[in-house]
């Protein structure tokens, strides 16, 4: 049901294919496209490790958050105060990613007592209460008014590009890794039912924040990586709640508690912000609507549920046509 | 996206006689969302110079020698900084345009304005008035609104002549109430380094922030009202400003002079307050009523072109003025340039000099770090919903209300 | 030295004491029955020792250590494990997956993937799950869900097993084939806790027998010395068994 | 010493203000585990529709209420045929019925804008400013009104759900769905009964506050996570408990900004409900009871 | 009174009842029985509504009731005790049975009906005002049986009411059963507990992997060799 028990691998093509597209990824900057192209792939990359990260609590331990921005914001701000400091801005990543790390065990530890809505609904208060406390460290994080980056060193996309590209195959890997080992089972496990899965010896706490943690340093290194690109932050946006949703939506859009279905939801997320945003100002946000009732209502397991679908349909008729056909021999 | 890049000066070299059919300007403004009101104010004006200049042909392009249209592309950003940012990207690498016209709001044009400067693209604003937007040693970011510290010290020093009129008690005591942002942190600067220049004019009883659009003020307030301050100096956005005075006034507080900042004649807060925004004071870069002609005209070209636009004259408001001069200002720079070439046309705007603006003082100027340092003047609004302008002494159209009566 | 001791074990509800001064000490592979009348506390018993509820006063040693007031998945770790009264099965997976967790997260937690399997397996077929092993856990009858519960909680290589109720709910055979299973189980040297409503059952497999009625101790001893015990009849047994 | 009577009388008014919003949020919650996130719509658009209604037909906000309550009633049933219905129930608030209630909140307010415009929209009316005296005290005639409604909407809602059998079932429901369906509730009307009570509800609040705030589409979102931080106060499904969590909420904040900064006020209804959460999971009232797992 | 004929019924793509037939006169005790997954459950949660037959019809009165909602059912007089208890668990045992009267004609009946079941369940009266979730397995079990009597059914059908129950109660559980139906109350009564059930019913069938193998009355089943072996172990 997990692919755990199936011990099922990704096959030898597919592989192959990933690496091919991984290749033509990483050459896009050194053959001259268009820099708007390097922007949405920067952006989608991040968009990718971001819901991959909320996946790994949010979809396979079943712990919905409404509180990722903190992270994201931590590290946004690790970056900003240390790299106008005269820190290196590579460097400031790993800050960035202990300190939301830091946060993401501070903050669990009493959270994860909590159970469903409680949880979720404590997350939001956390969030909240995070961004309105920076916006009045005006000292530390320039308060409302923001941080803004130093821009001497250029603005070369190339840079921010690769390492979020970087970071989507770090995360990916680790995504793929997790579902296919016991900490997958253990977070399955708790999200079906916490109590059976302490009583079986998972240490449930312990899961909980180890998802939460992982997901933290992700969060925290792509906040880094955005206030590198973005030149400017400021605790409204990357403290903000509309983030954390944002970091919600593409999962679910994608399909939870899958490897794809992130990356799938990252992708339209960002696609439909594009091309929405340009031509139907108007109607952005209320497509988004529509389409989240749309998805909610007919396809409650995401894109990844949808292709599942097809794939079914398309394999029934392929056995149908087996069936008839005078070999008729049925593969299992 | 496959948009011929009509505006772009890169293929320049290959077509030297033709030149391009339009000039493509862009801007990102918030047109959806919390400041969606302002943001269309903003584009009025915005447009309404483009139709001026392209009434008469478009700019005139030295280079190719012929007036060149202008085309705006304009994107909503529904007051989002990673989308503002986005956009502007877009406009800069996708559709290629010349030059860029900046958005509204402080944070907003933070965010949008490292774009134009990455890539080297000029970029006029009439949206964002904080001091640390031009701080950061950019070149290509312009804006024309000037400081609020200017602000702030435009009113106080109103306020010390009122009070060598004997108008308010000496010293008059302050609650200094400001947003939780650039815009409220430079006010608050302003009025504290006045009140250091006059010690003995004034005292400071509270002096606090409060965030941005606010859900409630009725704790605030009431902490306000045990103090009895003379003065009631608050610097806040619209709707805070909306709400706070109207949750003022339930309480039925008083005090000796009261002014939002830069808030006070708005049809929208005269629409949602009523009677209770009579006396209201406020420091503005610009008001329909300054006494100059190049204003009376703008007023009515303005009421004009709205009447096309939304079958209703409206009035003209600071906002659209600002950047209708903004985009005025580029057009202008680019003329002087004579060509489209983005860096030729920045020069033009570090050396511009704009004249007659219809700002106050008359001239248009950016100083070194890009921001226009124009004078304010102070308004205060009287009972009938007239808002008459009560300082300086040369722009003046009605004497003020010190101390407001009491109700 | 007793594997489990109880020391006057106490829990509070609010003011209603459903555990109360209880002492007890549980032999080494022996199987220990608990019996009482519903609401006698025998659950709660259970809660308490596997770390589920902290008592209000008292404690419990397991193996001289104290283990109330752990967690429950530190008290697998230290080889004691439980299955629930109502049955809690991981809906979503299959039995197979079930098991497996308790196979990863016991007390010796394997990890290699291979070997994991190949002992769930085992499991399956041992408790007589084997052919379910890929079907989804909803899907077994109450019967089977009993069956995955213990077979989950063998998983994790108790060396003290918590069975609440197991028979409940089954047929006098397949009742037979559970206690044997038990007996099993015992014969690898486990020791077992044992709470069942089903006197036939509970006299049959139990070296011992505690009776709780309203939280506190009313009996122990042999299944005989309990079931003649007049306080035992009086509270819990009526007259039939007497006979 | 009047500074903190002032500041606890005007706690307290606000305190009505804030169980009025949350109950609806608690109905909805409790009956089907959906925390309906929709419910900033509904403040807004109840908002839209008083000023609608007093600007072109001059009704009084308080009047217009014997409209806008039942036609929100309508108005909640109808969402959840459409669409609540649709989304499997759960225990717990599941990720497919929070996602459904945001997108909805989506579409209501961008219809807003179309319909209304971005433009911040108040309602004025005689007695906006009037205030009336009360030992002492100068007190807002509105918030006043807004007070002794909300108290009144707590009565009617007690009673309802404590004496009449629609509302014990309603309160059946909310506890066991199976169960309900086994002595001849039906569950479905029940269900869509509860929804419409709560949107009605979401309704009354919006209307008030109209009375009180100026709005524009966006309206409405920082009340609803303080409904959020109030309900979970109350112990999420408990209507007293509601009652109590507002008069919490509001007193610290009142209270607060005596002593700390205003900008920090935000702040207060979040923390208070992580240290809530974290001291005491079920809530205040979570305080006087236990649940047992067997 | 309670017909099935060639009842199939199944979760989702599994098919869980194959074809039965069963019929419950007025008055009678009728019992089925049958091991663990046989379907006794699934056949009382079709017929209360629960579940809608794939095939086959189910008449009450002579009116098919199969795939009405189970509250047009529960209007028509049949109660189901369902194998889980299912309880409010944060409403008391007292709201718990004055729900269990929300149908019309039960409503008129409350306060009475109360009074009995407390007669026959002292330890709920004990506990009316606790909060049902925090009983016991066992007092549950009462809660339950207390609340499907205060419907006033004309049929009770009753899913493993011993299920749980010490030996003393389950001997009560019996004895009360055969009260209930002493007052004109039909029982359709699901056991596992072959033993007394067949000793209490007047007819039982029983069931084998969704089928009926075998009916009869209660007491010669009770001597069948078939059953001796399958099910008493003997
Ligand atoms: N969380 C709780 N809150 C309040 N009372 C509780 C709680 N848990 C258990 N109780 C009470 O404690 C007593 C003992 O319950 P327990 O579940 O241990 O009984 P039991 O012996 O297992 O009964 P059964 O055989 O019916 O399962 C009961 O009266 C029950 O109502
Ligand atoms: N919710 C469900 N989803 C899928 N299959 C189910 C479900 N409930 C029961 N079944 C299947 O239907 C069949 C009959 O189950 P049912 O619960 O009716 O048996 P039963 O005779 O009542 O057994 P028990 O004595 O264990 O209660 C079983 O094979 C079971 O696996
Ligand atoms: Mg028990
Ligand atoms: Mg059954």
């Amino acid at each position: 049901m997990i692919g755990l028990a199936s011990a099922e691998n990704t096959p030898r093509p597919v592989t192959l294919l990933l690496i091919l597209v991984i290749i033509a990824l990483v050459s896009l900057p050194f053959v001259g496209v268009n820099p708007y192209i390097l922007h949405l792939g920067f952006l989608t990359f991040l968009y990718v490790s971001l819901s991959s990260a909320w996946n790994i609590l949010g979809g396979f331990a079943g712990q919905v958050s409404f509180g990722y921005s903190a992270f994201f914001g931590l590290g946004a701000y690790a970056t900003g105060i240390l790299w106008n400091a005269g820190v290196n801005p590579y460097l400031t990543l790993p800050v960035g990613a202990l300190l939301a790390l830091a946060f993401s065990l501070l903050v669990g530890y009493p959270c994860f007592r909590l159970s469903g809505p409680y949880f979720a609904i404590a997350t939001i208060g956390i969030g909240e209460a995070m961004r309105v406390i920076m916006l009045n460290l005006g000292d530390i994080t320039g308060g409302a008014s923001g941080l803004t980056m130093p821009t001497t060193g250029g603005f070369s996309k190339t840079p921010s590009y690769l390492s979020a590209l970087l970071l989507m195959i770090a995360v990916l890997l680790l995504v793929n890794y997790i579902r296919n080992s016991r900490i997958g089972l253990a977070l399955l496990a708790i999200k079906e039912d916490q109590d059976a899965a302490e009583a079986l010896g998972v240490p449930t706490i312990r899961y909980k924040l180890l998802a939460h943690g992982l997901g933290a340093i992700i969060v925290g290194i792509a906040g880094g990586l955005y206030a590198q690109y973005m030149f400017y932050i400021e605790p409204n946006n990357v403290f903000g709640f509309n983030l954390s949703i944002s970091l919600l939506l593409m999962p679910v859009i994608g399909g939870l508690a899958t490897l794809w279905g992130p990356v799938l939801g990252a992708i339209v997320f960002v696609v439909i912000q594009d091309t929405l945003m340009a031509s139907f100002p108007h109607l952005h946000l209320l497509t988004y609507g529509l389409l989240l009732v749309v998805i909610v209502l007919f396809e409650p397991d995401g894109l990844m549920g949808l292709f599942g679908r097809l794939a079914r349909f398309l394999r029934s008729r392929y056995a149908e046509g087996q069936a008839r056909a005078p070999s008729g021999e049925q593969s299992l | 996206g496959a948009q011929e890049p009509a505006g772009s000066e890169t293929d320049s070299g290959a077509e030297p006689a033709e030149g391009p059919q339009e000039i493509l300007i862009g801007t990102v403004l918030p047109l959806t969302g919390k400041e969606s009101r302002i943001g269309n104010y903003q584009l009025d004006g915005y447009e309404l110079a483009i139709e001026q200049w392209n009434e008469k042909g478009g700019i005139y392009v030295k280079e190719f020698d012929r007036r060149i249209p202008i085309r705006l592309i304009s994107y909503d950003d529904e007051t989002d900084q990673a989308k503002t940012v986005s956009l502007t990207e877009r406009l800069v690498t996708v559709d290629n345009v010349t030059a860029l016209l900046g958005g509204y709001t402080t944070t907003l044009v933070f965010a949008q304005s490292v774009v134009p400067e990455k890539y080297g693209v000029p970029y006029v604003n009439g949206g964002g008035a904080a001091t640390k937007i031009y701080d950061r040693g950019f070149k290509y970011v312009f804006g024309t609104l000037s400081p609020i510290e200017i602000l702030a010290k435009t009113e106080m020093d109103f306020l010390k002549e009122q009070i060598d009129a004997g108008n308010l008690p000496k010293p008059s005591t302050i609650v200094l109430l400001w947003e939780n942002t650039s815009h409220g942190k430079d006010f608050q600067a302003g009025v504290r380094a006045k009140v250091e220049e006059y010690p003995d004019y004034f005292e400071i009883l509270l002096d606090e922030s409060f965030e941005l659009h606010a859900s409630d003020f009725s704790a605030l307030l009431n902490k306000v009202n045990s103090l009895e301050a003379d003065l009631f100096l608050v610097d806040a956005h619209l709707p805070d400003y909306i709400l706070m005075h109207r949750q003022y006034t339930e309480k039925g507080m008083y005090h000796k002079f009261i002014t939002y900042g830069a808030r006070g004649p708005d049809p929208a807060a005269k629409d949602a307050l009523g009677a209770a925004t009579d006396y209201v004071a406020a420091a503005v870069w610009w008001t329909p009523d300054l006494p100059y002609p190049q204003v009376q005209q703008f007023n009515q070209d303005f009421m004009e072109f709205t009447e096309r636009k939304y079958g209703e004259a409206k009035p003209p408001q600071w906002y659209a003025a600002v950047t209708y001069e903004a985009a005025r200002a580029l057009f202008t720079a680019i003329e002087q340039a004579g060509t489209l070439d983005r860096d030729a046309i920045r020069d033009a705007l570090d050396n511009l000099v704009l004249e007659p603006s219809i700002l106050p003082g008359q001239r248009l100027t950016f100083s070194d770090s890009g921001q226009a340092l124009n004078p304010f003047v102070v308004v205060q609004n009287m009972p009938g919903g007239e808002t008459v302008i009560i300082y300086p002494e040369d722009a003046k159209t009605g004497e003020p209300v010190v101390p407001v009566p009491a109700k | 030295m007793a594997v489990l001791e109880a020391r006057k074990l106490t829990k509070y509800f609010g003011g209603l004491a459903a555990v109360k001064d209880v002492d007890f000490q549980v032999h080494e592979n022996e199987i220990f029955g608990i019996i009482g009348p519903n609401g006698a506390g025998k659950t709660t018993l259970f809660n308490l020792i596997t770390g589920a509820l902290t008592p209000s006063s008292g404690e419990v040693l397991y193996r001289g250590r104290r283990i109330s007031g752990l967690r429950p998945s530190r008290t697998v770790k230290m080889g004691v494990c439980r299955t629930h009264q109502v049955v809690k099965p991981f809906h979503k997976m299959t039995v197979l997956e079930n098991v497996l967790v308790g196979v990863y997260f016991g007390l010796s937690g394997l990890r290699s993937p291979a070997r994991a399997r190949a002992r769930a397996m085992e499991i399956l077929e041992f408790v007589g799950l084997g052919e379910r092993a890929d079907a989804p856990a909803s899907s077994l009858t109450i019967g089977n869900q009993k069956l995955l519960e213990i077979a989950r909680a063998w998983a994790t290589q108790p060396e003290l097993l918590l069975l609440d109720e197991v028979c409940g709910g089954l047929t006098p055979t397949e009742t037979a084939r559970t206690l044997e299973l038990m007996r099993k189980i015992r014969d690898r040297g486990v020791t077992i806790l044992y709470i069942e409503h089903n006197m036939r059952a509970v006299m049959g497999v139990c070296d011992r027998i505690m009776v709780l009625n309203y939280g506190q101790k009313i009996a122990e001893g042999t299944a005989e010395e309990v079931s003649t015990d007049p306080a035992v009849i009086e509270a819990y047994l009526g007259k039939t068994f007497s006979a | 010493m009047t500074d903190l009577l002032s500041v606890t009388v005007s706690g307290l008014l606000l305190a009505g203000l804030y169980a009025t919003m949350s109950y609806g949020l608690t109905m909805i919650y409790g009956v089907m585990k959906i925390i309906n996130l929709s419910q900033a719509g509904t403040f807004m658009l109840a908002a839209y529709v008083a000023f609608t209604l007093f600007t072109y037909l001059g009704l009084d906000p308080m009047l217009s209420l014997v409209i806008i309550v039942p036609a929100f009633f309508l108005f909640g049933m109808l969402l959840q045929r459409l669409f609540v219905s649709r989304v499997p129930l759960a225990n717990t608030p599941t990720l497919p019925s929070l996602l459904l209630l945001f997108g909805i909140w989506l579409v209501l307010q961008n219809l807003a804008y179309m319909i209304w415009t971005g433009d911040d929209r108040s309602i004025l009316t005689s007695y906006t400013y009037s205030t009336i005296n009360f030992l002492g005290l100068q007190l807002s005639f509105t918030r006043v009104m807004v007070f002794l409604i909300g108290l009144l909407a707590l009565f009617a809602l007690q009673a309802f759900l404590t004496r009449t059998y629609t509302g014990k079932a309603i309160r059946a429901l909310t506890q066991n769905r199976p169960a309900c369906m086994l002595v001849g509730i039906d569950v479905d009307r029940i269900a869509m009964l509860a929804f419409g009570i709560g949107v009605a509800f979401d309704a009354l609040a919006g209307t008030l506050m109209s009375l009180l705030y100026a709005f524009t589409p966006a309206f409405g979102n920082t009340f609803m996570l303080k409904a959020f931080v109030i309900i979970v106060l109350g112990g999420l499904q408990n209507y007293y408990g509601v009652a109590i969590g507002a008069l919490v909420l509001a007193l610290v904040e009142s209270w607060a900004v005596m002593f700390m900064p205003a900008s920090l006020q935000p702040a207060i209804a979040y923390t208070l409900l992580v240290i809530v959460l974290v001291l005491m999971p079920r809530g205040i009232t979570g305080l006087l009871e236990g649940r047992r797992t067997v | 009174m309670l017909e099935l004929k060639e009842l199939e019924v199944a979760y989702g793509e599994v098919q869980a009842i194959w074809g039965i037939d069963l019929e419950v006169p007025e008055g009678k005790i009728i019992t089925l029985v049958g091991s663990n997954g046989a379907g006794k459950s699934t056949t009382l949660r079709t017929i209360s509504g629960l579940l809608t037959p794939m095939r086959g019809s189910i008449t009450f009165l002579g009116e098919e009731i199969g795939g009405k909602k189970p509250h047009e059912i529960v209007a028509r007089g049949i109660a189901h005790i369902p194998e889980a208890r299912q309880l409010w668990p944060d409403m008391t045992v007292y709201e718990n049975l004055e729900l269990g009267a929300y149908s019309n004609h039960a409503r008129a009946h409350r306060d009475k009906t109360i009074q009995w079941v407390f007669e026959l369940f002292p330890r709920l009266a004990e506990r009316r005002h606790q909060k049902a979730g925090t009983l016991s397995g066992g007092e549950q079990q009462m809660c339950a049986i207390g609340r499907g009597l205060m419907a006033r059914p004309r049929l009770l059908m009753l899913d493993e009411p011993s299920l749980g129950l010490a030996p003393m109660l389950v001997e009560d559980v019996f004895r009360i059963v055969r009260e209930i139906n002493s007052e004109g109350v039909t029982i359709l009564l699901v056991e596992q507990n072959i033993v007394n059930a067949l000793s209490t019913a007047d007819w039982a069938y029983v069931m084998e992997t969704g089928k009926i193998i075998m009916e009869g009355p209660g007491r010669e089943l009770l001597d069948d060799p078939h059953i001796r072996g399958a099910y008493l172990g003997v």
